[in-house]
């Protein structure tokens, strides 16, 4: 995808060379700009207040982490990225956000204090992980002929138990270093446990006194629509758990 | 074989059977088989026990009642050690299985066999726990007769505690109200003494070394078994001759002649300024006085005795007192002569305080059997001076029948005391067990009602009086004649006793069986005397009347033995104490071991 | 680079400076991780929404995610120095898997919970406490 | 004819006779017929059955040694007579009488009296104890003085038994004691005890004829102490009365200081001599060489029979000196014991023992003080009264405090002249003391009781101015006449209820023998006579004494005192004598009641009255011939006591007079004319008093108040000596008492009450500072679990920032500590 954006980014540059404006490294701007947003996304998810858009937020900010994916050139995990989360959990997310949507919850302040003592903190941490950062050798210019052609291939090869991405010289191909097919196979494996678990935790069970929240539900007059959807959703749910 | 060798071993059995019997029959008892209920079956059993022992005692001192002479039966008139057992037991520390009898032990060994028997049957009031008490009974008798016939110091150690323990659970359980103070009081004076007994009984054990013997010595004193003829003779003794090491014992015959060596260890090594012989007649002094008791280690025998059940009281008058004298007799002397000899005065002042002391003490009380108690303090006083008379020196130009006279006339005191103590403090249980108080002031009239009774009582508190014709009489006044020649102030203070001893038995008898009526309590359970009661007391008052009639009948044993012993103390103090030091020792130690030797 | 830096003296700060007319490297990636992982921490020290905690985590994993594969990519590293490869693709990849299910379970989770306290204000979870 | 065995054998068996009765009845006594009736019969069997053999005895010894006249010329022969019959004793007894054999020669070659040696039989029957050379026995000792106490003695308790059987008749049935009140007011009523009273009897007839046949001191001290409890027996026979049993305790208890003094002498003489025989005896060694007796030691036959310290006091005494000898041959006995016995002359010139021996002699003497009732311990005599008549006659008149007597008289031969004045002194006061007493009791048997207290007083003193046989003599006659007076007063109880002369009165018309026989009695004992032809037995004796008073204080003037006491107490005793059978039997009746109801005592009783008077009147005669009481004394007279003994030691320049010196013209008539004035100016003043009522006693009593007084309270005496010593007695006793339970035993309990605050402190450290410090820790740890608990908020936000501080601080930590490592 990127590739091809290179591709119809040529004509521009073309375009561009006109100007009397030094070449630019547009791979520095597209990172500099993916990574502006997923920050800035970040910090905006921390600042709101607004569960829906933080949910928001956070959508941008993953977005733009699996652009600087693509940068790195982890194609494959860029997608995955999107997919799985943009996809996956922001859905389950936004589920999450809906089913608790509810005008008391949608937004809860936090105190002041919390706020201070939480930034200082995280101040703290961030230079800690700054000056880490910073501690990495110095900058070298990629070669970047020496990068050969991005593809999803060695990773799904990974992932069968082949690597075909460090071929040992003198060595039949059947004979490289093994490859991530138990890790695969495990992390399937606890996806299920993951989704029965889920599903029972989150069934429905049966109670003596009324739901707090029906309570909750007569003195809040408005946003029926909201409620509605999350009697049903948590019925379907129970339901779906049930079943 | 030669006859000694007859001798020795058929002795093993009668001695070890008189001794262990007891305590066998006491393990029986014990046994869970033995149902607790059947509380006159034990009684029976106690006292049939008790019985047997007392007639296997018979059967060893009066060879005459049952027939032909066996070889284990005492021979009358042989002064030295008789029916000898002689088995290692902890061979390491050379400590043996050593019993013997001669004229001193064998009448007290009868004695306690005797008084055990009655006082067997004087338990059949007791129903507390007839079967503990039965048990720890038959113990102690068991542990009395060990320790009179055991020769090796340390079964003499261990018979000594043995009897300690009954005696304080037969107080401490079924003694009357302030059983616990008594007990205690008895247990804590006894072992103090005793534990002092150990002490020297150590110090002599380290101190002694056999190889200064002659082999006369060695045979005379049975560390080499005279049953051993020859050969075997000889290499019993090269063995202790040829002994890199000292050679250390536990007999006491041994200590005893070792204690009489002209170059006794014993006086030679000094312990912090006092010879080691010093330092042990004391130890052991002490603790066989505590048993005796002499003034001032005394008061635990009022308690005691006040607390105590009748039977035990008995044997608490009647043997355990006799201990202390035996010990002193059997041990201080022979084998701590120099001690003896420089504190003989200790010895003989100790008897005259607590006689006098013990008769004006009991001229006070009012409590019958404090009375009684206080008494037999005061007459161990004469056992202590008897004892004492060491009137075998130079200015008596070593005549040693006065002194012999002492310790004769102590030892028949022993024996008479035996019998009249028991006997008063049974006669006072008689009371007690009618009419359940003692106190002198609350009766009178006794006689009136119980005449039978009362006749025997006045019979046995006489003898305690030391009337003529009883057993008290012979030995006081032995006692007292002897004692002049030690010291004229002692003798007129004992012989100041006899007017005390007269006033407080008189008044007592004025007291309880005189008068016209009955002040105290329970008048009407004054019963006339039970045919058991009677069996008991009848034994008592017709030996009293006997051993003062017939003195000799004891004498016939007790006499060569003693008079042997202080014959030989008496030529000690000749030979070895006042000889001029240097030059006749050689002669001197020779002599001794010949004289030994005869 | 003239009008990115114009009003800027070269010198004035040369970390900046450097991000800008530098190419990109790992640090950069670095930064950025950092960035979102404090943010993601603070978001979770922050929000007593449970959800929002939730949404902290992931942004936290993210944050790790940016570093594996900045490690890992091969344009970011100088020849001959070591990079992690595709491990690090692979390790990243993993780190998004549990992170979904770490989502389901935690709003699972945060479902209950809301079902029986009828709140999602985690101040209100404090049944832990000693 | 072989005495030596025979003697033995008769007195032996007349001793035992009374035992045999003795245990008859206390086993069968109560079996014996109605409430025991034939007790009584059983008991008197024996005492006659010992009369016939004494009697034969007493026949015996005088077809062997025939009695004959003493006159100082014709002593000598008897003298050899009765030696050679020694002699042939000798040759069956090993030991008899070495001493006679060298002392008949040595009375042929210079005949003086000194060297007459009496004839004795002496042996053991069986040993005590024998120890060394030290040997107590059971034996004889036979002269004619045992020979005539045994007839004497027999005979009147064979009187009074006749008697008590009699008198006691009460005994048989259920007795009613009005002198005893029950705590109900009523009386006490008891079974009859008659045959214990003959069964008592009978062990003191026993005892005290083993007194008498006694072959040494600790035999003589066994049967002293038997006597002693026979009379508590007796005197506590109503025991039932507290004042029967107190005196009984108080009779044997003074009895025991006197034995205490006779102990003391003893062991004087067993501790320095060996030996208490009387006379030579086996040794203790076979070999047949005897060992000499106290006798032979006292007064070796080498020394003429003249008292000496004997070898082995002066040893004793100078120990000091032997012990250096004997130190010095330590290791040559035989030399250090020849140097001795050859120093021993000289060690005796120098004065060594003769403290001992003047110790012994008084210890001795000690005993019969206490014994016959002698000055400082007659106090219980009169309280003996208590029990029954026939017991004071008997024991209180003739026999129990006979035996002091008797004893000094046995022991004479050691008694040194000094022992001699302490013994004459004593009986001397004692005579007065108890005569004054006896003019003013009231009680008919008090009176008699001090009588006899004054009588003995009488013999003690004769004894100790050297008149051997005059004081024996005198025990002898006042034995009958006064068992005889008692028996009178006891007729006279037995008719009257009553004690109290003052009651009495004209008793002689309704009891004539009782009055005619104790009037006999009265004039024996004041000594009544014709003076130079005839009197009652009284009347010998009292002069014999008088006579030898008058020649020891002849012969030591500075001790004259003792005749004066004498001659006045004969004046006294005739006083109070007659004082008494005045107002028993004179006058009109004072209580008529009492003279309506009295009558003459049953024949049971009056016969032994009449038999007794007859031999108060003939017992002093001395028929033509010779034979007589005085004289047959005289053949017991110990070796060497009819010298004059002379010796200073501690009372100044003593002589002992001998005693026919007595007998000389002047003395004897002074003494005989003294006696006959005092005593008839004695009765003269009853007479007048009593009598005829010329003087009325009351007002004499009132003239003299502070001395009646005096004498009616008996000198104060119980008072006294329960003031300085029974109440001391009793004092130390309760502080001996207290000591134990104040002193010792709080001691004791001090120190386990120390030992257990010792433990109980430790127990304390335990609990307190070890356990503490443990619960300490665990505390700590709790109270900080619970602060941390606080921090677990359940705050999940916090949480978070709890972990991002933590990572914080370790990043910065790591890269402070690790920056080298970091930079690496």
């Amino acid at each position: 995808m990127i590739t091809s954006l290179l591709a119809s980014a040529v004509p521009m540059s073309g375009l561009l060379a006109a100007l009397p404006v030094a070449a630019v490294n547009w791979h520095s701007v597209l990172f500099l700009l993916f990574a502006a947003v997923a920050c800035a996304c970040a910090v905006a998810v921390v600042l709101a207040d607004n569960v829906v858009r933080m949910a928001f937020y956070l959508v941008l900010s993953l977005a733009a982490t699996a652009g600087l994916f693509f940068l790195a050139g982890a194609e494959f995990v860029g997608a995955m990225q999107l997919m799985i989360y943009v996809g996956g959990t922001l859905v389950l997310l936004v589920f999450g956000v809906m089913l608790t949507a509810q005008a008391p919850f949608v937004a809860i302040k936090t105190s002041t204090g919390d706020r201070v003592l939480a930034g200082m903190v995280g101040a703290a941490l961030l230079a800690v992980l700054l000056q880490a950062a910073f501690r990495v050798e110095p900058w070298r210019r990629p070669a970047m002929a020496a990068v050969a052609a991005p593809a999803a291939t060695p990773i799904g090869m990974a992932l069968l138990g082949v690597r075909v991405d460090e071929p040992v010289a003198g060595a039949p191909p059947a004979a490289v270093r093994s490859g991530y097919l138990l890790p695969f196979e495990i992390v399937s494996v606890h996806l299920l446990v993951v989704l029965v678990g889920a599903a029972y935790l989150a069934r429905a069970k049966r109670r003596r006194t009324p739901r707090a929240i029906d309570v909750a539900a007569s003195s809040v007059g408005p946003v029926v629509t909201a409620r509605e959807a999350a009697r049903s959703s948590a019925s379907a749910l129970a339901s779906g758990g049930q079943r | 074989m030669s006859p000694t060798d007859t001798l020795t071993q058929p002795a093993l059995w009668p001695l070890t059977a008189i001794v262990f019997l007891p305590a066998l029959v006491a393990a029986f008892l014990s046994l869970p088989i033995v149902p607790k209920a059947r509380e006159e079956f034990i009684r029976w059993t106690t006292l049939l026990t008790t019985a047997v022992v007392f007639v296997l005692s018979l059967w060893m001192a009066v060879p005459a009642l049952f027939g032909p002479t066996g070889p284990a039966q005492f021979r009358l008139g042989d002064p030295s050690m008789q029916a000898v057992v002689k088995l290692p037991w902890i061979e390491s520390f050379g400590i043996e299985y050593l019993l013997g009898v001669d004229g001193i032990s064998l009448p007290l060994v009868v004695l306690t066999t005797f008084l055990s028997m009655l006082a067997a049957a004087a338990s059949w009031p007791i129903s507390k726990h007839v079967k503990a008490y039965s048990v720890l009974f038959l113990l102690l008798v068991t542990g009395m007769l060990g320790v009179f016939v055991s020769l090796d110091f340390f079964l003499f150690y261990v018979f000594w505690e043995v009897m300690l323990l009954p005696m304080y659970f037969l107080i401490g359980i079924w003694g009357g109200p302030r059983r616990e103070y008594a007990a205690i009081k008895f247990f804590l004076y006894t072992l103090l003494g005793s534990v002092l007994m150990l002490l020297a009984i150590l110090m002599l054990y380290f101190t002694s070394d056999l190889r200064l013997l002659s082999d006369e010595q060695l045979v005379a004193s049975h560390v080499v078994s005279p049953s051993l003829d020859g050969a075997a003779r000889t290499t019993a003794l090269e063995a202790v001759r040829s002994a890199g090491r000292p050679l250390h014992t536990f007999n006491i015959l041994a200590l005893a002649q070792i204690g009489q060596l002209p170059n006794s260890p014993f006086a030679a090594a000094q312990v912090w300024g006092m010879s080691l012989e010093t330092w042990a007649f004391l130890l052991l002094l002490i603790g066989f006085v505590i048993k005796v008791p002499v003034v001032p280690v005394h008061t635990w025998l009022p308690d005691a005795h006040v607390e105590a059940p009748t039977p035990i009281s008995m044997i608490l008058a009647g043997v355990l007192l006799k201990l202390g004298g035996y010990g002193i007799l059997r041990i201080c002397y022979p084998i701590c002569p120099g001690a003896g000899l420089s504190l003989a005065w200790l010895v003989c002042g100790l008897g005259v305080v607590s006689m006098v002391y013990g008769a004006f003490a009991a001229l006070a009380q009012k409590d019958f059997k404090r009375m009684v108690a206080y008494s037999s303090v005061s007459h161990m006083g004469y056992v202590m001076l008897g004892l004492g008379v060491w009137s075998a020196v130079a200015g008596q130009e070593y005549r040693w029948d006065a002194w012999a006279q002492g310790v004769n006339g102590a030892m028949f005191q022993m024996l008479a005391h035996g019998i009249s103590s028991a006997g008063m403090f049974f006669m006072v249980g008689v009371l007690y067990d009618r009419v359940h108080h003692r106190n002198l002031e609350e009766f009178g009239g006794i006689f009136g009602k119980m005449p039978v009774y009362s006749g025997l009582a006045i019979a046995v508190f006489f003898a305690g009086l030391g009337l003529p014709g009883l057993c008290g009489f012979i030995g006081e006044v032995l006692v007292t004649l002897s004692s002049w020649n030690y010291s004229r102030v002692l003798a007129a203070i004992s012989a100041f006793t006899v007017i005390l001893t007269a006033a407080y038995i008189l008044w007592a008898i004025q007291r309880v069986y005189l008068g016209a009526e009955y002040k105290g309590p329970h008048g009407d359970h004054l019963t006339p005397i039970t045919p058991r009661e009677l069996a008991i007391a009848t034994p008592l008052v017709f030996f009293a009347i006997l051993f003062g009639v017939a003195p000799q009948i004891l004498f016939n044993y007790v006499t060569p033995t003693v008079n042997r012993q202080v014959e030989t103390l008496a030529d000690w103090t000749r030979r070895v104490h006042d000889a001029p030091a240097a030059p006749a020792v050689a002669a001197v130690q020779q002599d001794m071991a010949g004289q030994t030797a005869r | 680079m003239n009008l990115l830096t114009a009003g800027l003296p070269s010198t004035a700060i040369p970390l900046f400076a450097g991000l800008l007319d530098a190419p990109v490297g790992v640090a950069h990636y670095l930064v950025v991780g950092a960035i979102l992982f404090t943010s993601g921490v603070v978001c979770m020290a922050l929000k007593r929404n449970a959800l929002g905690v939730l949404m902290g985590i992931e942004l936290v994993l993210n944050g790790a995610n940016v570093n594996f594969v900045a490690f890992s990519s091969p344009y970011l590293r100088g020849e001959g120095s070591a990079s992690l490869g595709l491990d690090g693709q692979l390790i990243a990849l993993f780190v998004i898997l549990l992170a979904a299910a770490e989502a389901a379970v935690a709003l699972a989770i945060t479902l209950n919970f809301y079902n029986n306290h009828a709140t999602v204000d985690i101040d209100q979870a404090d049944d832990l406490k000693g | 004819m072989d005495l030596a065995s025979q003697l033995p054998m008769l007195l032996g068996l007349a001793w035992l006779a009374p035992l045999v009765s003795f245990v008859a009845i206390l086993f069968f006594g109560p079996r014996m017929g109605h409430h025991g009736k034939n007790a009584a019969w059983v008991a008197t069997a024996a005492i006659v059955t010992s009369l016939g053999l004494s009697l034969a005895a007493f026949g015996i010894w005088l077809t062997a040694h025939p009695v004959t006249a003493v006159s100082h010329d014709s002593h000598g022969a008897a003298v050899d007579g009765h030696a050679a019959d020694s002699h042939d004793a000798n040759e069956h007894e090993s030991h008899g009488n070495e001493a006679n054999a060298d002392h008949g020669d040595h009375a042929d070659h210079s005949g003086q009296h000194a060297a007459v040696v009496p004839a004795a039989y002496s042996g053991d029957w069986y040993t005590l104890y024998q120890g060394g050379s030290l040997r107590l026995s059971i034996g004889w000792y036979i002269d004619a003085l045992t020979v005539m106490m045994f007839v004497v003695v027999t005979f009147i308790a064979t009187c009074i038994h006749v008697y008590a059987s009699g008198y006691m008749h009460d005994e048989l049935h259920d007795v009613t004691d009005h002198e005893v009140h029950l705590s109900d007011g009523g009386h006490l009523h008891r079974p009859g005890r008659f045959p214990r009273f003959f069964q008592a009897l009978s062990l003191f007839c026993f005892s005290m004829l083993g007194i008498l046949i006694a072959g040494n001191l600790a035999m003589v001290f066994i049967f002293w102490e038997l006597v002693g409890i026979c009379s508590w027996f007796l005197i506590g026979f109503y025991f039932e009365r507290k004042s029967a049993s107190t005196a009984a305790n108080k009779a044997f208890i003074v009895n025991r200081v006197g034995d205490f003094g006779m102990l003391i002498g003893l062991m004087a003489l067993w501790g320095a001599l060996g030996t208490l025989h009387f006379a030579d005896s086996p040794a203790a060694g076979a070999g047949g060489q005897t060992a000499p007796g106290l006798f032979s030691l006292v007064r070796p036959a080498e020394s003429g029979h003249a008292l000496q310290v004997p070898d082995g006091m002066v040893k004793f005494a100078n120990a000091s000196g032997v012990s250096q000898i004997a130190l010095d041959n330590a290791s040559r006995p035989g030399d250090g014991a020849n140097e001795i016995a050859s120093r021993i002359r000289d060690w005796r010139s120098e004065g060594y023992g003769r403290w001992l021996l003047f110790i012994a002699g008084v210890g001795i003497f000690c005993g019969c003080v206490g014994k016959s009732a002698q000055f400082p311990l007659f106090v219980w005599l009169p309280d003996a009264m208590e029990g029954p008549t026939p017991v004071s006659a008997l024991v209180h008149s003739a026999t129990m405090v006979a035996a002091g007597v008797y004893l000094v008289g046995r022991f004479y031969p050691v008694l040194t002249p000094d022992v001699l004045l302490v013994i004459a002194v004593i009986g001397g006061i004692t005579l007065f003391i108890a005569a004054t007493i006896a003019l003013v009791a009231n009680d008919i048997k008090r009176v008699l009781a001090y009588s006899t207290v004054s009588q003995l007083g009488y013999m003690m003193l004769a004894l100790g101015v050297g008149g051997w046989s005059a004081g024996l003599f005198h025990l002898v006659t006042h034995a009958f006449f006064k068992s005889l007076l008692f028996l009178c007063s006891g007729s006279v109880i037995h008719a009257c209820h009553t004690n109290d002369m003052r009651k009495m009165g004209g008793l002689a018309r309704v009891m004539p023998w009782t009055a005619g026989t104790m009037l006999v009695g009265c004039l024996a004992i004041i000594g009544a006579g014709i003076p130079f032809v005839i009197g009652l037995s009284g009347y010998y004796s009292k002069d014999a004494i008088l006579a030898q008073a008058l020649s020891y204080s002849q012969a030591n003037p500075s001790w004259s005192i003792l005749f004066y006491a004498v001659a006045g107490g004969a004046f006294l005793t005739a006083f109070y004598m007659f004082r008494l059978w005045f107002m028993t039997f004179a006058g009109a009746p004072r209580d008529h009641h009492i003279a309506d109801h009295a009558h003459e005592s049953p024949n049971v009783m009056v016969v032994p009255l009449v038999a007794l008077s007859v031999l108060a009147i003939v017992a002093g005669w001395t028929l033509p011939g010779g034979f007589g009481l005085a004289n047959l004394l005289e053949q017991a007279r110990p070796a060497g006591t009819a010298a004059t003994m002379s010796d200073s030691f501690l009372f100044g320049n003593l002589t002992v007079p001998a005693e026919h010196l007595s007998h000389e013209g002047a003395i004897h008539v002074t003494a005989t004319l003294t006696a006959f004035t005092t005593a008839a100016a004695g009765v003269l003043l009853a007479a007048m008093m009593y009598l005829w009522r010329i003087i009325s006693p009351e007002m004499v009593a009132s003239v003299f108040r502070p001395i009646y007084s005096f004498l009616a309270n008996r000198w104060y005496f119980d008072e006294l000596y329960n003031a300085i010593f029974v109440r001391p007695v009793f004092a130390v006793a309760s502080l001996a008492s207290g000591t134990d339970r104040g002193v010792i035993d709080r001691l004791i309990d001090g120190i386990a009450w120390s030992a257990r605050q010792l433990a109980g402190f430790d127990a304390w450290i335990d609990r307190n500072l070890v356990d503490g410090l443990v619960n300490a820790t665990a505390t700590a740890t709790w109270n900080a679990g619970l602060e941390l608990k606080k921090l677990q908020t359940g705050r999940l936000r916090q949480y978070v920032m709890f972990i991002v501080i933590g990572t914080v601080a370790l990043f910065v930590l790591a890269s402070m500590l690790f920056r080298a490592a970091l930079a690496g």
